[in-house]
């Protein structure tokens, strides 16, 4: 039988200022990072609403990041600060629910940090693709 | 560079956790050295020789034994090079060689005198001694 | 204050007059030295080299044996101090190294808690200069001391922290809360050399006289030093200024001098 | 339904190297709601463009799909064409396969997989998108410009001369900033003061300039066009209007011994001064730390002496609040701190000292009346020193000094050494570098005039440790070329301090929520094609808080900040984002939850009337949005718990489909 | 048994009534069950007089009532609140659902609420009847009878009732209490003790056993959107029917996450759950994190108040660092 290596689905949300900037950054610069990563621009990363984060896991995504300006430093000046509160909540809820805590982050990554995009995305589709695949949140129905 | 040397340069990065790379040409570790007119290869140029490999003039140069491990270079290198780690990854791998020992346990008679402290005996045999 | 104290062998040896002054000193400073047990040789010098593991487990054993007594570790021997410190630096931040000298180690895991103090520190952060200076009965009265740092005191800084490494006061600022003038001069974080003592004795002769001949141009009647294996190279090297430990003038100082001696 | 065009980009070999386009257009035709798809060579020219137009028409589209570099990119130019042929601009979406593709991954299968992935949300998204307008705001035609140094005025003149009023907060008592500490200025040694002081004066005499001296931006609200700006006067108790410049209260004042800090601290001024003749404004400034009068109640000096009556000690800070249409940051540079470098000494002896006192010792206006005299002992230095990059091109983990070049310091350490020996050609001057950097028009041949004319040492190797020995320096240096460790004994070290952006420029960052780089530099909307806008709509860089900048580098960028603004102030209105929120009136609860996030009050609240199914009305409280002022943030949306809350362009809905395009 | 008796109650809604200060009452009646107790609006004197009710099974919350019946009353409306009632009635003026002038509020003093399903659990099914004295009288149609100590049989959210102070009334019958220390937070934190596959076990059982009859938001004091998100198409989360285990949780978490921060901890919806789902539980697991990660926190103390999550401060703690010091 022949096992087909498996790849995580990671969904990215990044903050048009900061985070898909050094996401960009990343690309200028050829830092390498998985495919399985997808990103989706939002304005800023207080524009995430937890219903996308449980909507992800839902339709089959193995991991789900967030991307935002660092603290201080939001385009908005304090949407970040709100993101920070929201997600504390919601993974320390998913938690509580008995889903894996690896499957979710938050990071903030400056317009510069290209680098840390990449080796942030490294570390987390790693920790993720360890844990395999979301069976504890996907919904089976939508599974393909 | 032969594999020879590319393995020798390999085991001195892995032991000293020095990145030769990082060097910028300075030469203020060299500036800085206390022991600089002892020594036939200076700090910079461990530093330049592992880089490109040229390391055997090191594990054959006297210059292994007049670092005083003072951390001069190390303190001051801009760059966070640490040469005295280079030079003491080269110094263990001559030292570490089958016979290569440069102090052994007859030697020390010779050389000890009644206020000497203890400290001076075991640090030279921890140095030049495997 | 209770705090575990390494004295280190040439402590109980050749310098045994650094130990017995610092004990007393500390004990009429309300700091009470519990002396580690069983304990080994810290190993003389610290080997920067990352696949050295063996030669590092003494010092291991040492802060363990603190953090299992719950107390920071106090040493005196600025070699000793130089090379616990750098271990516990060595655990703290290179995993892989930790790692494998807790396989070493039977007991529990150990991963770089224990604090270490320096003598100096512990007068300075600890007790306080000014405490110091209250307790004094026999100021140096003005006496022009150098202090002399060498390189263990100080360096690596990132490791060490306990000063400036290229303009250091912490000695000086003991001397003044002594009584004494401290002599300020270049050389005294130049190195000794006494580390090549035995393998090339001319070249640690030039670094000494290069250290006490800075002093002595400055003016300092005396030079004042926490390291014995500086204080033998010195003198060995023909220094014409006395050489003292920094506890044997903190002693003299405190009054404690003679009673310490006595011991 | 929509009838969406994909356009597939190559970019060249960019995203054609890694990603198979051909597969990724025929993919994306089978998406709902594709009606077109094709790929070709460079969308973003003229010809690529064309196809697009072409397509719209032709295929009657109501949304396409560009897939190729970043939004941020090429998203304006797409929607340019886009409008050009009749669609609407926001019916435009990228999928960026470039950035975050092509050049993240070296496998065409995996790369090609990821890309038609990524289409595939931007056609979700597209099938949602509505056609958008953006709103329009006014602009407020009055530029503020922070700092007052070369940068802050040259922009301020350049905007002043078109026409516009601009302000110039300083937070010093006077304009000039470090180019009016210099004394001469490489590669051509004209006089700082000379080509500085006639623009000092020019700004004091512009009828359209303000200058807010002494003073500091304390908070900054609004939006492109539209900031609400507090500026802080802080006290100087001196009145403005009334104080004449003349500097007899400077020469009565019993307070001697206060550092000058125009000097860098190497002579004193009294505790009320003029910081040097051509001070703009002239006005006195008293040091409430010095001032008797001010800490004591005793003395009242220079009120007696003051015939215009201008001292008032019990002046207090003053609030005062502008509105502009643009803001210029020209916080500048100062050297670091060289106390992590004490291997030189610079704590240890008063004759180490750093570049800019320096030029101090050699300004006529100086300490020592522009002779170079040693600032321990007055004596004529017979051997120089100068060290190059103090603290400058270190590695983050060697804990002290920063990793970019200051890039000004090769230029100014050779213009000193040429003009020591210019004037003093007894004296050896050495000069340790560890590479000369002349970049710039006459900087080598200004360089090499030094060494071949001037007899300057240049030694390739760096300083490890200057030791002070009686009257003496010994440094310690390696010569690298000779490969010789040298000693020389000296009598005067000057260090090359590497530069740093002012430490103001981080709080004043926040406040304009401009981003800033790692070292505290402000970083530019993008490093070559928008060099003088920080990516803050409205906000303009000038000078070296955006990066270490010479002077003629530095007026240059300062000209370019100004015809920005000009720019930006000739219209009379600004199209805005249309991407903004709206409110559901259906839907919203009026529970203030969106107006307590938002960050710019664009959400009030109304009470609406809805006619109910049984005729009867209804008075219900309502969010309601103004598109002005609201930014696009979205925080609102997700406090919304009914969903009433959404963003245009961003909306729930369209999110979800990316997401669930991605998850297919 | 409660201290104040139904009949003072009754004479002031009366008297109101006929003083013409409120034109409607909102207080509870008697259902189909006398352990069936619904909340009623009256305003005939008569209706109060035969049909009010004031007794151990009178949980019902009216905060919520307030949003609807204020918008269609022409005078004033007199409501009876609980002490854990008036956090709700505070939460809802911080958010402007209804007008305050159209109110007037009593506050009742509450000695805790009986749950039915645990005297169930002693007399089985076939209440026949009843009767609320000093103990609680239970008859069966099979001819049994039980006397049963109310205490025995609170319902949790009284077991660890978290205040009986009134926060907001215009009158006060009776005395008023005190803020109490409540063990409130311990079954969360013994789930977060457990590790993370029991914790999924025991949720998934739970969750599973959810059919979506919506009780729980349609009772919930926080959930007064004139339109919720799981009925909206265009919210992207619509759905009437959970599909599976995972839309069941999605709605749970959404919907906690939905009041977390302005969820009093009234424990409405575990009451009202045909299936017995825990659900305050995931209310008291935001409450107990907001609690210790932003400081305490009570929603409706104070009208006007900032929620904790349209608020924040430049050093709150990351999400990375909320597990610190937590195995598993």
């Amino acid at each position: 039988m022949q096992v087909k290596e498996y790849k995580p689905l990671i969904v990215a949300f990044c903050c048009n200022w900061c985070s898909y900037a050094g996401a960009d950054l990343a690309g200028n610069n050829r830092l390498n990072y998985p495919a399985d990563v997808k990103i989706i621009r939002v304005p800023c990363s207080c524009r995430v609403n937890p219903m996308f984060i449980l909507r992800a896991f839902q339709r089959g995504a193995d991991g789900v990041i967030l991307c935002g300006c660092h603290p201080g430093d939001c385009h908005y000046t304090s949407g970040n600060y709100y993101t920070r509160r929201r997600m504390a909540l919601l993974f320390s809820m998913l938690d509580y629910l008995g889903i894996e805590r690896e499957r979710t982050r938050v990071e903030w990554v400056s317009a510069a940090e290209g680098a840390k995009f990449a080796a942030t995305m490294n570390d987390f589709a790693e920790k993720v693709a360890a844990l395999g695949e979301n069976k504890r949140l996907e919904d089976l129905r939508c599974k393909k | 560079m032969s594999s020879n040397k590319k393995n020798l340069q390999e085991e001195l990065i892995r032991i000293s956790g020095v990145n030769p790379r990082k060097c910028m040409r300075c030469g203020k570790c060299s500036g800085t050295c206390p022991a600089y007119d002892e020594m036939e290869y200076h700090p910079h140029q461990f530093v330049y020789m592992v880089e490109t490999g040229d390391i055997e003039p090191l594990l054959e140069s006297e210059s292994l034994y007049k670092c005083l491990i003072c951390f001069a270079c190390v303190e001051r290198c801009p760059r966070g090079v640490e040469p005295a780690k280079l030079v003491e990854a080269v110094r263990l791998a001559a030292i570490r060689k089958q016979g290569n020992n440069r102090l052994t346990a007859n030697d020390i008679p010779a050389l000890l005198d009644e206020d000497m402290p203890q400290q001076a005996i075991v640090s030279a045999f921890r140095k030049y001694t495997k | 204050m209770k705090f575990s104290y390494f004295p280190g062998c040439t402590l109980k040896n050749k310098a045994k007059i650094l130990d017995v002054y610092a004990r007393k000193c500390a004990e009429v400073l309300g700091a009470e030295l519990e002396e580690i047990e069983n304990w080994q040789c810290c190993g003389g010098v610290f080997t920067t080299a990352k696949d050295e593991v063996a030669t590092k487990l003494s010092s291991v054993r040492i802060l363990k044996e603190a953090l299992r007594k719950e107390t920071d570790l106090v040493t005196v021997c600025s070699a000793c101090h130089n090379v616990v410190k750098q271990t516990n630096y060595a655990i703290q931040t290179d995993k892989e190294f930790a790692g494998k000298v807790n396989r070493y180690m039977a007991e529990d895991e150990y991963n770089g808690e224990t604090k270490i103090y320096h003598y100096l520190e512990l007068l300075r952060d600890v007790i306080g200069f000014d405490k110091v200076k209250e307790k004094v009965v026999n100021s140096l009265n003005g006496k022009k001391v150098a202090a002399y740092y060498g390189c263990l005191l100080l360096r690596p800084n990132s490791v060490m922290r306990m000063d400036d490494p290229e303009n250091p006061s912490i000695i000086e600022d003991l001397i003044r809360a002594i009584g004494g003038e401290a002599i300020v001069y270049p050389a005294r974080n130049e190195c000794c050399g006494g580390y090549v003592r035995l393998e090339s004795p001319e070249l640690a002769n030039k670094k000494s006289n290069n250290v006490f001949n800075s002093a002595m141009n400055a003016g300092a009647e005396v030079i004042v030093t926490a390291c014995p294996l500086c204080k033998y190279n010195l003198e060995k090297s023909g220094c014409e200024i006395p050489v003292v430990y920094i506890t044997e003038l903190l002693a003299d100082a405190l009054g404690v001098k003679e009673d310490a001696d006595e011991q | 339904m929509q009838r969406i065009g994909v356009f597939v980009c190559w970019c060249g070999s960019n995203i054609a190297g890694t990603v198979d386009v051909e597969a990724v257009s025929e993919a994306l035709k089978r998406e709902p709601g594709v009606v077109f798809s094709t790929n070709y060579q460079y969308m973003c020219s003229q010809a690529g463009q064309d196809i697009i137009k072409d397509a719209i028409k032709e295929h009657r589209l109501t949304g396409i799909v560009v897939c190729s570099c970043s939004p941020r990119m090429h998203e304006a130019t797409f929607r340019k064409t886009a409008a050009a042929a009749g669609l609407n601009p926001y019916m435009v979406e990228i999928a960026n396969i470039r950035e975050q593709c092509s050049w993240v991954h070296k496998e065409m299968p995996i790369g090609t997989e990821k890309a038609i992935i990524l289409g595939k949300a931007a056609v979700a998204k597209v099938n949602l998108n509505t056609p958008l307008t953006p709103g329009e705001s006014p602009v407020t035609k009055r530029a503020l410009v922070i700092g007052g140094g070369i940068a802050g005025i040259q922009t301020a003149l350049d905007i002043a001369d078109a026409g516009f009023e601009v302000d110039i907060v300083e937070k010093k008592p006077t304009i000039g900033g470090k180019m009016a500490q210099l004394d001469k200025t490489f590669p051509t040694l004209d006089c700082a003061a000379c080509i500085l002081t006639p623009k000092m004066v020019d700004v004091a005499q512009h009828e359209k300039i303000r200058i807010f001296s002494y003073s500091e931006v304390s908070e900054v609200k609004g939006f492109v066009g539209n900031f609400d700006v507090t500026i802080k006067k802080n006290a100087r108790y001196v009145k403005e209007d009334l104080c004449t410049g003349c500097g007899l209260c400077t020469e009565k004042c019993p307070m001697k011994k206060c550092a000058n800090e125009f000097n860098l601290g190497m002579d004193t001024r009294r505790a009320i001064y003029i910081p040097f003749a051509q001070a703009v404004p002239k006005v006195a400034t008293i040091d409430p730390d010095n001032c008797n009068m001010l800490k004591n109640g005793k003395c009242g000096v220079c009120a007696k002496v003051c015939t215009a009556g201008a001292i008032d000690y019990t002046q207090k800070d003053e609030y005062i609040e502008e509105k502009y249409g643009a803001i210029v940051v020209a916080t500048g540079f100062n050297p670091i701190s060289m106390d992590k470098f004490d291997e030189f000494a610079y704590n240890q002896s008063k004759d180490v000292i750093t570049s800019l006192e320096f030029e101090r010792l050699t300004n006529a206006a100086g300490p020592t009346a522009g002779k170079l005299l040693r600032p321990s002992d007055g004596k004529h230095p017979e051997t120089i020193v100068f060290v190059q990059c103090v603290g400058s091109r270190c590695d983050a983990c060697a804990e002290k000094g920063k990793e970019y070049c200051s890039k000004i310091c090769c230029m100014y350490t050779a213009k000193h050494a040429m003009l020591t020996r210019d004037k003093y050609p007894d004296t050896d001057v050495y000069v340790f570098y560890i590479d000369v950097r002349t970049p710039g028009k006459n900087f080598d041949e200004f360089y090499r005039r030094a060494v071949e004319e001037y007899g300057v040492h240049y030694i390739k190797g760096m300083v490890g440790k200057v030791s002070p020995e009686g009257d003496k320096l010994i440094v310690q240096a390696s010569d690298l070329l000779a490969d010789k460790q040298l000693k020389i004994e000296a009598d005067l070290v000057v260090l090359a301090a590497a530069i740093e952006p002012d430490k103001s420029a981080r709080s004043l960052a926040t406040m304009l929520t401009a981003s800033m780089d790692t070292n505290d530099f402000f970083t530019e909307a993008h490093p070559k094609l928008r060099p003088v806008e920080s990516p803050t709509a409205g906000v303009f860089l000038s000078g070296a808080c955006q990066g270490p900048k010479d002077i003629p580098e530095t007026v240059s960028q300062a000209g370019a900040a100004a015809a920005k603004v000009i720019g930006l102030l000739a219209k009379d209105k600004l199209v805005g984002n249309p991407c903004v929120a709206h409110s559901n009136e259906m839907m919203c609860n009026g529970c203030s939850s969106c107006e307590r996030v938002c960050p710019y009050g664009a959400i009030t609240y109304e009470a609406k009337e809805f006619r109910m199914p049984d005729r009867t009305t209804l008075v219900r409280r309502i969010a309601v949005v103004n598109p002005a002022v609201c930014q696009g943030c979205g925080c609102c949306t997700v406090v919304c718990p009914s969903g009433a809350m959404d963003l245009k362009g961003f909306a729930n809905e369209q999110i979800m489909a990316e997401v669930d395009a991605i998850c297919k | 048994m409660q201290k104040i008796s139904r009949d003072i109650l009754v004479e002031k809604a009366i008297s109101m009534l006929e003083n013409g200060d409120v034109c409607s009452v909102l207080g509870w009646r008697k259902g189909e069950f006398d352990y069936d107790i619904t909340p009623a609006v009256f305003t005939d004197k008569d209706d109060i007089k035969n049909n009010f009710v004031w007794n151990d099974f009178c949980g019902a919350n009216f905060s919520k009532y307030l949003v609807q019946k204020t918008r269609k009353a022409e005078g004033k409306i007199l409501v009876f609140l609980k002490p854990c009632d008036t956090y709700s009635f505070n939460q809802l003026l911080t958010e402007h659902r209804f007008d305050r002038e159209k109110v007037y509020a009593i506050g009742i003093p509450c000695e805790g609420m009986v749950d039915i399903n645990k005297i169930k659990e002693i007399t089985g099914d076939g209440i026949s009847s009843i009767d609320c004295g000093d103990k609680i009288t239970v008859n069966t149609i099979y001819g049994d009878k039980f006397d049963i100590d109310a205490t025995n049989v609170l319902s949790e959210r009284c077991i660890n009732c978290k205040s009986k102070k009134h926060v907001a009334y215009d009158e006060l019958i009776g005395d008023e209490g005190e803020v109490l220390e409540s063990n409130r937070f311990d079954e969360v934190t013994k789930l977060e003790q457990m590790t993370p596959d029991e914790r999924f076990a025991f949720w998934q059982n739970e969750l599973s056993k959810c059919i979506r009859c919506n009780a729980c938001r349609d009772i919930c004091p926080a959930c007064t959107c004139e339109k919720c998100v799981f009925d909206n198409p265009k919210s992207g989360v619509e759905n009437k029917a959970a599909a599976n285990s995972f839309e069941e949780k999605m709605f749970h978490i959404i919907r906690a996450f939905h009041v977390a921060g302005r969820c009093t901890d009234c424990g409405e919806c575990s009451r009202v759950c045909p299936q017995h789902i825990p659900l305050h539980l995931l209310n008291r697991k935001f409450i107990k994190d907001i609690d210790g990660f932003y400081g305490e926190y009570q929603a409706g103390d104070e009208v006007g108040s900032r929620a904790p999550l349209v608020n924040y401060t430049t050093e709150d703690i990351e999400a990375a660092d909320i597990f610190e010091g937590r195995d598993n």
